[in-house]
């Protein structure tokens, strides 16, 4: 096939897929294609469906490709869905988050040393909304539970992989100023 | 995704304002100690590479103190702050070793303004997640097909044990119940022997067991048999070494 | 607003709809705005849409709005769905799995102990979604069939081996606060 075939069938296939869908999905899908061609199909669509400027917009998204409306639209999105707000995380939690976020994998008592705080009900709660998964056992005294970000924590703060992550050092002098 | 705005977390405490009310909510966003130590930092306006170590724990002190008569419960990790800097202080009055060379001297603070350093960069971070967040729920996805007629769950690992747990509790409860079922039977079991012996003098032992329904069945007529040879209600008689044992009602003396 | 603002907004709201969307379910969302001027910037959207020639198609379908896939990639989105079994388990394949997970190898009968209901139609679930496999006959009357759980049980749950199942400690490490 050619880029340009491959390119509307890609589209249906990031249309019609619940989870961003990666390159790797789509050459299992696309028997016979290369993973490069589909690349190139799959980058040049995404520059001509954004180019359009329309409601919506093709990300890049947890590895994968995801069509979502535009932020602008989300006042009238929202008046129709009549969505309900989400439970807001906790300030606690967010924290707790980053610093799984930035030294995953990590353990409760790794949490605490760097928090100075005791966060075992934050990480419940990151647990229940899917935003951390366990990753097995630290091999020390104990073999206490290593935590690290999940799919859905790449998705729920629109980041494409953890790379995207601000760095950390940026927030260094935040108070020296 | 399809998740509304969050409110913007006051990442650092204002002001504390002066209605007692006030200051108690205030007071109790100090997640942690180091939260606390921050914002004193800040509010003192002084260098967190160069604490004034002697002012900033007699502030925290009186912090804690503040809580403490608010009645805010001070969870153990203000207190174990409060040693630490108390720690630190002695330290840094304690007359330096001469002999050690200028370079070598460690700052009695260095791992607290660390620590600080860390708790701050994390916060940062927090925030900016918790900007990407907002960002990220004012996007919306195409409707997924939901499966209405069996609703059902995408489980993590966690649930896949708690879901385990709950079957094993839910089987122990289950075992609790046929114990409890079993401990009435014995009971039932003596006083159907007993019942036995109002119509007859005596009972083969052999066709008591004959009858049990189980292995359990069996054990309870064994026990229930020497519980009432024990309660001098029935005496034991066997005419052959390996004969019948018969059962036979004791006459009241 | 103009008919070119109005395009962007109809397009978000058609793209979240479940059902195709009206012109007039749309006027309610966007007070003020015409209903003639809805319907000019709708149709206008919908001839620009369908002119890229991409997989996606706008089309009005039972008095609405409605985006679909193009039916000549059909076949690629049926490959997709099919490839996509549902993440997702009924409580009772959930429960069978926990205790197939935690106690294998296992037999049927001594699963129907463990949970105090029947299993099979769970077990045929677990097996033809790979996520346990047949381990062979236990040495017992009537030899029956034992079962734990596969390579893709897992990939599934993230675990590199069996030892990372998280245990009672963990559990407990969380459920203390």
């Amino acid at each position: 096939m050619t880029i340009d075939e491959l390119k509307p069938i890609v589209e249906s296939l990031i249309y019609v897929s619940e989870e961003p869908i990666s390159v790797k999905q789509l050459a299992g899908l696309l028997e016979g294609e290369s993973p490069a061609d589909i690349q190139t199909a799959t980058d040049q669509l995404m520059e001509e469906f954004n180019a359009r400027g329309g409601g919506l917009e093709l990300r890049q998204l947890a590895g994968g490709y995801r069509i979502t409306t535009r932020p602008e639209f989300s006042e009238y999105v929202r008046r129709y869905l009549k969505s309900q707000p989400s439970a807001r995380l906790s300030l606690a939690a967010l924290e707790t988050l980053a610093v799984i976020a930035y030294k995953q994998p990590i353990t409760i008592p790794e949490i605490l040393e760097i928090r100075g705080v005791t966060s075992t009900s934050a990480i419940k709660t990151l647990l229940d909304r899917r935003l951390i998964v366990a990753k097995g056992h630290k091999q020390v005294v104990g073999r206490p539970m290593l935590y690290g970000t999940s799919k859905d924590f790449l998705i729920h703060f629109g980041l494409n992989d953890l790379s995207e992550l601000p760095n950390l050092e940026d927030f260094e002098d935040l108070m020296s100023s | 995704m399809k998740q509304a705005p969050t409110e913007q977390p006051d990442l650092i405490a204002s002001e504390f304002a002066t209605s007692d009310d006030q200051y108690k909510v205030k007071l109790s966003m100090f997640e942690g100690p180091l939260d606390l130590l921050l914002y004193l930092i800040r509010k003192e306006e002084v260098s967190i590479y160069d604490i004034p170590i002697a002012r900033i724990t007699e502030q925290y002190l009186e912090h804690l103190r503040a809580m403490q008569e608010l009645d805010i419960g001070v969870a153990g990790e203000f207190l174990v702050m409060a040693a630490t800097l108390i720690h630190i202080k002695t330290q840094m009055l304690l007359p330096r070793d001469p002999d050690t060379p200028e370079d070598l001297v460690e700052d009695p603070r260095s791992e607290l303004v660390y620590q600080l350093l860390e708790h701050q960069k994390f916060k940062g971070a927090a925030n900016v997640l918790h900007q990407r967040a907002m960002m990220e729920a004012a996007t919306f996805t195409r409707p997924t097909d939901s499966d209405e007629e069996n609703p059902e769950v995408a489980a993590t690992l966690f649930q896949l044990f708690e879901v385990f747990k709950e079957v094993m509790d839910r089987r122990r409860a289950i075992t609790e119940i046929e114990i409890a079922r079993d401990e009435m039977t014995m009971a039932e079991k003596i006083a159907q022997i007993k019942s036995m012996l109002e119509t007859s003098t005596d009972i083969s032992a052999r066709s008591l067991f004959e009858r049990a329904g189980s292995r359990r069945e069996m054990v309870l007529i064994f026990l229930s048999i020497l519980e009432l040879v024990k309660e001098l209600v029935v005496r034991l008689t066997q005419s052959q070494t390996f004969g019948d044992i018969v059962i036979a009602k004791r006459e009241v003396a």
